[in-house]
């Protein structure tokens, strides 16, 4: 099985707390998004965090294709 | 119907004109509704000096692009606006405004609405507070 | 909280600008929601050459003066603002500003809302329109 | 019985119907708004008209006193 090339980022209080904004990693084919962040960090998967492929909103057990952007971050306080 | 995401100083009254003037012809809408938000100095108790909004750039825009355009599939709008503002924030400077042009006030008011609603719940902005030595992210957004 | 009758032309977002920067304390409010009510060039399916606004000085000063003091009565606003034109109207100008600041964007939405609608319902105010050779009294208010 | 002095406005299309935006009447007592539309003008009270007593709404049951300015109006179209 070809690996998958993703690029990673993570936003406000979960790129402090993991000391990284963005990465590039080699997965797996049919990862998810919560898969993804067990292969990329040491910790659990931080209740209330939203993920997103592509800049559109995605749940934890969707999955990841080839050349995609996955984006973890906490609930949004604009406006 | 765009939406601006501005990182120097946001000046919504006169956005409002100057977007008016270009993209809106006179006699052509008979109500505009708008709302402006504002960074306050004090929030939950503490005397707030700096506030920095981190955003994911293309998502926030295509969140925003795609936010003014359900706005006009939802109402009957002659045209909307948003901008909104990134990175640091001093008290008693505007952060965000969302307007909606249109011909009665019902769908003007509505859209308006719509609009702040849905970009305080879903988009990808971040607020962090400078409380005296203090940083704390906001994990609520109470400001306006 | 004051309201304002004009015979002459009115800039709302102007008079806006030169209210906040008069009367507001930057950072003392989180939310300003303004209403800007505009007469269209079209009406009822007839094109509307001229509008001429009668009113009745006294009362409605009065009838405004009073609707601003409900509305602080109401929601929690750090200040809010009427303005309405009189006289002779043409197609594109404004006639009506309603605005509401507060801490939050809940009671600036509700306020604004409320000064418009009983402005609309109430206020004694009266359109006349002519169109082509001939002029009517407007019998309900479609213009906003 | 003294005659109390009351002051008569019509706006909008009443003051056109009637060709009067302002008349000083002498009226008896304890008149209501009604009778001093029926002592002024010659006309039925149309329906939906408005009256006011000193700038604010009245009904038109309502009783005026010496030197009150009485007003009558169709609905309004402001906004």
């Amino acid at each position: 099985m070809l690996a998958m090339s993703i690029q990673v980022k993570f936003f406000a209080s979960l790129r402090e707390m993991l000391g990284m904004d963005s990465t590039q990693i080699e997965a797996r084919a049919n990862i998810t998004i919560r898969e993804i962040w067990d292969q990329v960090t040491s910790r659990d998967y931080p209740v209330n965090t939203l993920c997103a492929i592509n800049m559109d909103y995605a749940k934890p057990d969707d999955v990841v294709n080839d050349g995609d952007e996955v984006a973890f971050f906490p609930p949004v306080t604009g406006g | 119907m765009p939406a601006y995401l501005y990182e120097q100083a946001l000046d919504p009254l006169k956005e409002l004109a100057q977007y008016q003037n270009q993209h809106l012809c006179p006699g052509s809408y008979g109500a505009c509704t708008n709302f402006i938000g504002t960074m306050r100095d004090f929030n939950a108790g503490t005397d707030v000096q700096l506030m920095t909004l981190e955003h994911y750039p293309e998502m926030t825009q295509k969140f925003l692009d795609r936010l003014c355009k359900e706005a006009t599939d939802k109402w009957e709008l002659v045209d909307c606006l948003v901008i909104h503002r990134f990175g640091d924030i001093k008290p008693g400077d505007p952060i965000v405004l969302t307007a909606a042009w249109s011909a009665h006030r019902e769908d003007a008011f509505s859209a308006c609405r719509y609009l702040i609603e849905e970009l305080k719940a879903r988009a990808p902005f971040w607020k962090k507070e400078t409380t005296g030595h203090k940083e704390r992210w906001v994990h609520d957004a109470p400001s306006s």
